[in-house]
């Protein structure tokens, strides 16, 4: 493949390393129907577990009769929390540090929570006796407002806390009152708002959506009763994290217990926590001593499992009267649940919230979360986003714009003011973060050029002065930055362990390598990526490197893939390790070539001899050697396992803009272009990165203008089908524009950043700030996701704009 | 989501299917295309303990030309009426509202008898019948019997069909030279109902309007013939005042439900806007 | 239930079973013949991640009862490639970077193998419109549609070479 | 899902047999479409059971339903009904009735119902669209049931005259002519019933 004739040009190119557009390694088996996702999983023997669940949101159960559900031939067993109390399994801990219900424990905290299962032959006995269980409920009064949580005399939701008035984060000052957690300087920020000529303050609702990938979750466990070990396929995006967790739950060693994610038929968030489903399928195969399948439908996906944002936030900020930023303050009651099941570094319990003060250089700022328990579905999960950070940067977006126009400032001019200079990074925040590097002015001005801004401010002032324009035209910006890669163990830990990731390489004596993860990929396409980047560092072609993850059984510990950590954190680990085995590599080689390891260059895929370019030995020749006659004192084979653990986040950011028209007459959006600037470093494989940016964009576009959980009085969630909850198909989908510049982070190890959640954090503030920029001539300075074209139209008829 | 046990039967013939339905009673229920049953089965909401497929009976497909009719059998499909040659000829608003409806795969099992005789307010061929002066050819036990479309629907799942009775045919006069058409549909996204939708059939006698039947999707308990707003329309010219007048009228009919989709207000408004929509395009397609 | 025997053909191959009336036509696949190639995203006909082909027509399998399918030709995405060699919209996928996490990618692929059987050279908005029965969460269509063009293109190139 | 109803219903009858058939529990059931009283549990307290058929879609609470209060003074009772279904749903309605008479005319009166009725689970979930809509139906078609009902009652002495002291365990009338079992159960009645409605109210506005 490498002949020596070959030019090291052509050479590297035929590595298909970093920075090559290679076609996915994935994809072989994804387009002849051979991918292996968990519902695609048989066993010998398996059954399989349907889920009895609460028809109301707050209610006592009197009565479980499960008689004419066990008398159905090929019903194998009802299970109730009763059965699971003798196990201690009836509750489980959060990643949050509370405790949620396996199965509902004599009440049920919210509608759809599991109450019973049932394992049959097959899935449609399983579906019939779920049919036949017989639930008596003594229904109680439902909390689904969080500020109504509050008062005094709303209902006590977790009674099973009666009395606990410390939580695993401070103090709970109410019965639905879960924590309160604050960051920065209260005084500083005080003070700032206190001299401050300008202050404005808006409050916004983020409102509760939810990630639902296209696979919903499952599990197919299998307890072998005669070696005592428990396998569980399982739809998960921290495989080894839940075999910890299972592990301490049951009791199994870690050591007996295989947790395996299949392919992965999408994540964002929705497959990082451990949900009752998995672990009664795990308990039931226990029992039976069977395989025990348990696969979610639709419904019980969007109402069962974890959502996320539910962020009722005040935003503060002080200024002076040109605009630049002096203070920030946020408020936020944040909506969790009847469970607190949040997945967020252990110490955060609102996550990365505090990255609030965005790409801005702002002297003093202070926010406090206040998280809520209410009848509603557990959850708070980072979808397409690391921990909050969704939240944080519509908080501070808004608010600069809500400024902006206050001091009838243009919307790009008061960023430029207000941007941390290229020169100030490494930029430590008013909240404590240091931001590793960023050149915000050079992006914003490659976009403001690439749309012609100027032009476009332009027809908007002439559409705005005719009142019988049948469109209002919105202009929404929006300059952000996004804190991944959690994270320093220092800081960042999930039930303990540290947020570090971890890579083991092997090359082979013929010069193929397999490498192995504690990630797992839901289609960002590490398999492609990460072999790119084990090609450029050892000289060996990307085609002949294997990629595996998901295995715990077989795969380096890992924390998963989430919050954009895969290559800010496991990348690295695969870079250390790869140089790892190129020290050694560049040992034997000198050895070899008989020369000191000094005396020897580093060419594309083979160690050179300074000066003399017949003279080298190519890392697959080197291989060889390391397994044949390695030199003496040196171990043979080469490989390597690496545990990187980041001295600090990355920071990527990104340059969005929006320009959308509304129809006046039926409050419909048409996105007329969408144009997003990305800076995620170093690009490991720009076809990939584009790809993702596009899919980022596309949920950002959904949550932004259609997705909602909508919760009645009652607790009642009334739009949990596709028919309702919106996932644009490719009619509604704008085309998206992308482009970017590199500004590679100075302490990852390849300068990379992650990239698949900017595009998801970035879009969904622009598409707000462009449907209130359509309405700022009028006055308004916010409006609540989503942009339906019903509720857009209410603000027409309001503002008396509708036609 | 696993639909309850039923027991499923295929006639070849009308006469079989309506002997079934006979012989097993309210517990039998027809299948056409099923994207409206099977899923209320699989809620578990409907739960008959037989299925009648009337797939299979060929009398009941096919589209066809009697005069000045066209007939259509009941069990076509949605992509069958917008592929269909005669209907462009001669019913083209039938083509080209069926494009609004659901998606592409759903448009190849879906059935315009099957719509119809759903009678959910939600569904688009009850107003484009009745705008297009439509008639329905049903076969019970006592023989075949034709109803107007205009009063077919009697509430929401509530119709003239009775339980023994195969809707057979729809039978439509074809257009007229000159006839113009539209159907206004605003939805949320591809698949989705209408949140207001409005059917209008129309022809001019030099600039005013000579004929117009107008009728409305998903904003009452039925599909809804706005007569008022024909009357405000009838011989006049289509201005801009006559159009609101017009829009006015429907608008002070519809009795929508609120849903997702929008409140009383917003559906009422929304009925208006695409009445005039449906006017003006019809109006601009007549000859 | 009384079982009701049916006799399809699946990829080519005639399949005799004994099934409930309730068998749902994806179960029939995925469970009884091993075909797991469609998947079950949503179970009420909107996400288009069942599509098959069914006498020369797409259908969502998750709305469809296996005994509907008596004496009919269903065709799935693992009876796309013949002899070993991919249809030209399965290489399209691929060189198009048209799939992520693959689970609506054989939906898509049948989907769009029956499309540019009925619109043979279809414009942006014609693609848009007949994929429009199919939900991505990962790719945000674009990358599709470039998928969709490449295999029409080639589609015609074997058209035109045949 | 809560759906607060407000309804007068003019009828051709008398309030005096209006009053009487109202303030009898366990004959209004009878008009309920597709309801039945299965069991007194205490007095003004029963035991019941209502089948909602739409369309292909089916629905059998089984409940409770109490009498909170009669004013036979006012014609009016307050009664208090709570079901749930095998399906996972649940439902209560908190309904006041009132007979007024007819000023003009002493042989008609109006039926005046106010209702809060709060539904829970799959049928908030997935039939919330329909609700109001149904609940029109059922009513309509429950006050023709009624009105016959009542017409069906014997005449008062003195037409017109105070209401006499009904209480909840007045003989319950003779059996009504069966007008409509279930909902949808006869639709060619509901055109009927429909009409009847359009002719008192004109074309519904």
């Amino acid at each position: 493949m490498n002949a020596p004739a070959q030019t090291a040009e052509a050479r590297e190119l035929a590595l298909a390393g970093m920075g090559a557009s290679r076609l996915r390694k994935e994809d072989a088996r994804f387009i002849q129907g051979k991918g292996n996702y968990v519902d695609d999983i048989k066993m010998a023997g398996m059954l399989h577990m349907d889920i009895v669940r609460a028809p109301v949101a707050h209610a006592r159960i009197k009565k479980i009769n499960k008689e004419a559900a066990l008398a159905m031939p090929g019903v194998h067993a009802v299970l109730t929390a009763e059965d699971l109390k003798p196990l201690k399994l009836h509750w489980m801990p959060t990643l949050a540090g509370d405790v949620q219900a396996v199965l509902a424990d004599g009440k049920v905290h919210f509608q759809m929570q599991e109450v019973a299962i049932v394992i049959a032959d097959d899935r449609y006995i399983a579906a019939d006796a779920v049919e036949a269980v017989e639930v008596e409920y003594e229904e109680l009064e439902a909390v689904v407002d969080p500020y109504a949580a509050l008062q005094p005399g709303a209902p006590v939701i977790r009674e099973d806390l009666a009395g606990k008035t410390e939580g695993a984060h401070g103090k709970r000052e109410h019965h639905n009152h879960i924590f309160t957690w604050d960051a920065g300087d209260k005084a500083a920020a005080d003070a700032a708002f206190a001299n401050a000529p300008v202050t404005v303050t808006q409050h916004m609702h983020y409102p509760r959506v939810h990630p639902c990938p296209l696979e919903t979750c499952g599990c197919v466990a299998s307890f072998d009763p005669i070696r005592g070990e428990l396998t569980t396929y399982i739809t998960s995006q921290a495989p080894h994290v839940v075999r910890t967790v299972v592990s301490m739950l049951s009791g199994i060693p870690e050591s007996k217990v295989r947790i395996v994610s299949p392919d992965i038929g999408g994540g964002f968030g929705n497959k990082v926590g451990v949900y009752p489903g998995y672990v009664c399928a795990i308990v039931a195969s226990i029992v039976l001593g069977r395989p025990v399948k348990w696969v979610e439908d639709r419904i019980e996906n969007i109402s069962s499992t974890a959502f996320a944002r539910d962020y009722h936030m005040d935003g503060e900020l002080a200024a002076t009267p040109d605009g630049k930023i002096l203070g920030l303050r946020v408020n936020v009651v944040a909506d969790h649940g009847a469970f607190d099941a949040c997945a967020d570094p252990t110490k955060f319990p609102a996550g990365l919230f505090h990255i609030c003060s965005g790409s801005y250089d702002i002297p003093a700022a202070h926010c406090s979360v206040k998280g809520v328990y209410t009848n509603k579905t557990p959850g708070g999960v980072a979808y397409r986003c690391s921990f909050r950070v969704t939240e944080a940067v519509y908080l501070i977006e808004r608010m600069v714009d809500v400024l902006a126009q206050k001091l009838n400032m243009d919307k790009a001019e008061i960023r430029a003011k207000n941007f941390i200079q290229k020169e100030q990074f490494p930029y430590t925040s008013a909240f404590g973060f240091e931001y590793d590097s960023g050149d915000y002015q050079t992006a914003l001005t490659k976009v403001l050029d690439a749309v012609d801004y100027k032009a476009l401010r332009a027809e908007q002032a002439a559409k705005r002065a005719d009142p019988n324009s049948p469109t209002l035209m919105g202009i929404g910006l929006v300059t952000f930055t996004e804190v991944v890669g959690a994270g320093p163990s220092k800081i960042c830990d999930i039930l303990g362990v540290g947020m570090f990731d971890s890579c083991e390489i092997r090359v082979h004596p013929t010069g193929s390598a397999i490498a192995r993860m504690g990630t797992i990929t839901q289609g960002q396409g590490h398999q492609t990526t990460y072999a790119q980047i084990i090609a450029t560092e050892l000289g060996i072609a990307s085609e002949v490197i294997q990629v595996e993850e998901g295995d715990t059984s077989t795969a380096p510990y890992g924390l998963g893939t989430y919050g954009s950590r895969s290559t800010p954190v496991a990348g690295a680990a695969i870079a250390m390790a790869a140089r790892k085995i190129h020290a050694k590599a560049r040992k034997i080689a000198a050895h070899m070539l008989e020369v000191n390891e000094a005396d020897l260059d580093w060419e594309v895929d083979r160690f050179k001899v300074k000066g003399d370019d017949s003279k080298f030995k190519t890392m697959a020749e080197v291989a060889w050697q390391a397994y044949h006659q390695p030199p003496a004192g040196l171990e043979p084979g080469l490989e390597a396992v690496h545990y990187y653990d980041p001295p600090n986040f990355t920071y990527p950011f990104g340059i969005y803009l929006c320009v959308l028209d509304i129809d006046r007459a039926t409050g419909e959006t048409k996105v007329r272009r969408f144009y997003a600037l990305d800076d995620c470093g170093t690009r490991i494989n720009p076809m990939i990165i584009e790809g993702q940016i596009h899919g980022g964009l596309t949920e950002g576009f959904a949550v932004a203008m259609g997705q909602q959980m909508p919760y009645d009085a009652q607790g009642n969630l009334l739009g949990n089908t596709l028919m309702d909850y919106f996932l644009p198909t490719a009619v509604e989908t704008p085309k998206w524009e992308t482009d970017h510049t590199v500004t590679p982070s100075p302490h990852h190890p390849i300068g990379a950043k992650g990239v698949a959640e900017s595009p998801h954090v970035g879009s969904i503030p622009t598409f707000t700030a462009a449907i209130v920029d359509a309405f700022a001539h009028k006055g308004v300075t916010h409006l609540d996701m989503p942009h339906s074209a019903f509720r857009v139209w209410k603000t027409l008829k309001q503002l008396d704009l509708a036609l | 989501m696993i639909p309850p046990q039923f027991d499923y039967h295929a006639p070849q013939t009308v006469g079989e299917a309506i002997a079934l339905l006979q012989q097993l009673g309210p517990d039998a229920k027809l299948l056409a295309g099923g994207h409206s049953l099977l899923p209320m089965m699989k809620l578990r909401f409907a739960q008959p303990s037989h299925l009648i497929d009337i797939h299979r009976i060929p009398e009941l497909r096919g589209i066809k030309q009697e005069g000045q009719t066209i007939v259509i059998g009941a069990m076509t499909t949605e992509n069958e009426l917008i592929g269909s040659e005669l209907l462009q000829r001669h019913v083209p608003l039938l083509p080209e509202a069926a494009q609004l409806i659901a998606d592409p795969q759903v448009r190849n099992r879906g059935t315009i008898g099957g719509d119809i005789a759903h009678g959910d307010p939600g569904n688009d061929h009850p107003a484009l019948s009745i705008a297009l002066n439509a008639s329905f050819v049903l076969e019970g036990p006592g023989g075949r019997r034709t109803v107007a479309a205009d009063g077919f629907f009697l509430g929401t799942y509530m119709t003239l069909l009775q339980e023994e009775e195969v809707m057979c045919e729809i039978r439509v006069p074809a257009f007229a030279q000159g006839t113009g058409w539209a159907y206004e549909k605003l939805k949320r996204k591809t698949g989705d109902w209408a949140t207001a939708g409005c059917a209008v059939v129309m022809r001019k006698s030099g600039n005013t309007v000579s004929e117009v039947r107008i009728a409305l999707t998903n904003v009452g308990p039925t599909a809804l013939r706005a007569e008022s707003a024909e009357q405000a329309l009838l011989g006049k010219e289509l201005s801009v005042a006559n159009l609101q007048a017009a829009a006015d009228a429907a608008c002070a009919i519809c009795d929508p439900a609120e849903d997702l989709r929008g409140d009383v207000e917003y559906k009422t408004a929304m009925a208006g806007q695409m009445v005039k929509r449906a006017l003006t395009k019809a109006f601009g397609r007549c000859q | 239930m009384a079982k009701k025997l049916i006799s399809v053909t699946v990829n080519g191959r005639v399949q005799e079973k004994a099934v409930e009336p309730r068998t749902l036509l994806i179960h029939f696949l995925r469970e009884e013949l091993n075909l797991t190639g469609a998947h079950i995203g949503c179970e009420t006909s909107h996400c288009g991640a069942c599509t098959v082909d069914i006498d020369g027509q797409s259908i969502k399998s998750c709305t469809h009862l296996a005994v509907q399918c008596e004496g009919s030709e269903v065709l799935t995405v693992e009876g796309l490639a013949q002899a070993g060699v991919l249809h030209a919209v399965q290489e399209g996928f691929y060189k198009e970077h048209g799939l992520q996490c693959g689970f609506c990618t054989p939906g898509m692929l049948m989907r769009a193998y029956r499309f540019l059987q009925e619109n043979p050279k279809p414009s942006e908005d014609e693609i848009r419109m007949g994929m429009s029965g199919n939900l991505c969460r990962c790719t945000g269509y674009q990358n599709i549609i470039k998928a969709v063009q490449y295999a029409a293109k080639k589609l015609q190139e074997q058209a035109a070479t045949a | 899902m809560e759906v607060k109803l407000d309804k007068q219903y003019p009828l051709d009858v008398d309030a005096t047999r209006a009053w009487q058939l109202l303030a009898d529990l366990k004959a209004v059931a009878g008009c309920m479409p597709g309801a039945e009283i299965t069991e007194q549990l205490a007095e003004g307290s029963y035991k019941g059971a209502v089948k909602v058929k739409v369309g292909p879609a089916v629905a059998q609470f089984a409940g409770q339903v109490d009498v909170l209060e009669i004013v036979p003074a006012e014609r009016k009772m307050v009664m208090l009904g709570k079901g749930a279904d095998k399906g996972g749903s649940s439902a209560t309605m908190n309904l006041t009735a009132v007979i007024t008479p007819d000023a003009a005319n002493p042989a008609h009166c109006v039926l005046n119902g106010t209702a809060a009725v709060i539904v829970n689970g799959k049928f908030a979930q997935f039939g919330g669209r329909m609700m109001v809509q149904v609940s029109d139906m059922i009513l309509a078609q429950f006050v023709e049931n009624f009105r016959q009902t009542a017409l069906s009652l014997p005449a008062p002495a003195a037409a017109g005259g105070a209401a006499p002291a009904a209480s909840a365990d007045a003989p319950a009338p003779a059996a009504p002519p069966k007008v409509a079992g279930e909902l949808n159960g006869l639709a060619i009645f509901w055109a009927l019933v429909k009409g009847w409605f359009a002719g008192l109210f004109g074309k519904r506005a």
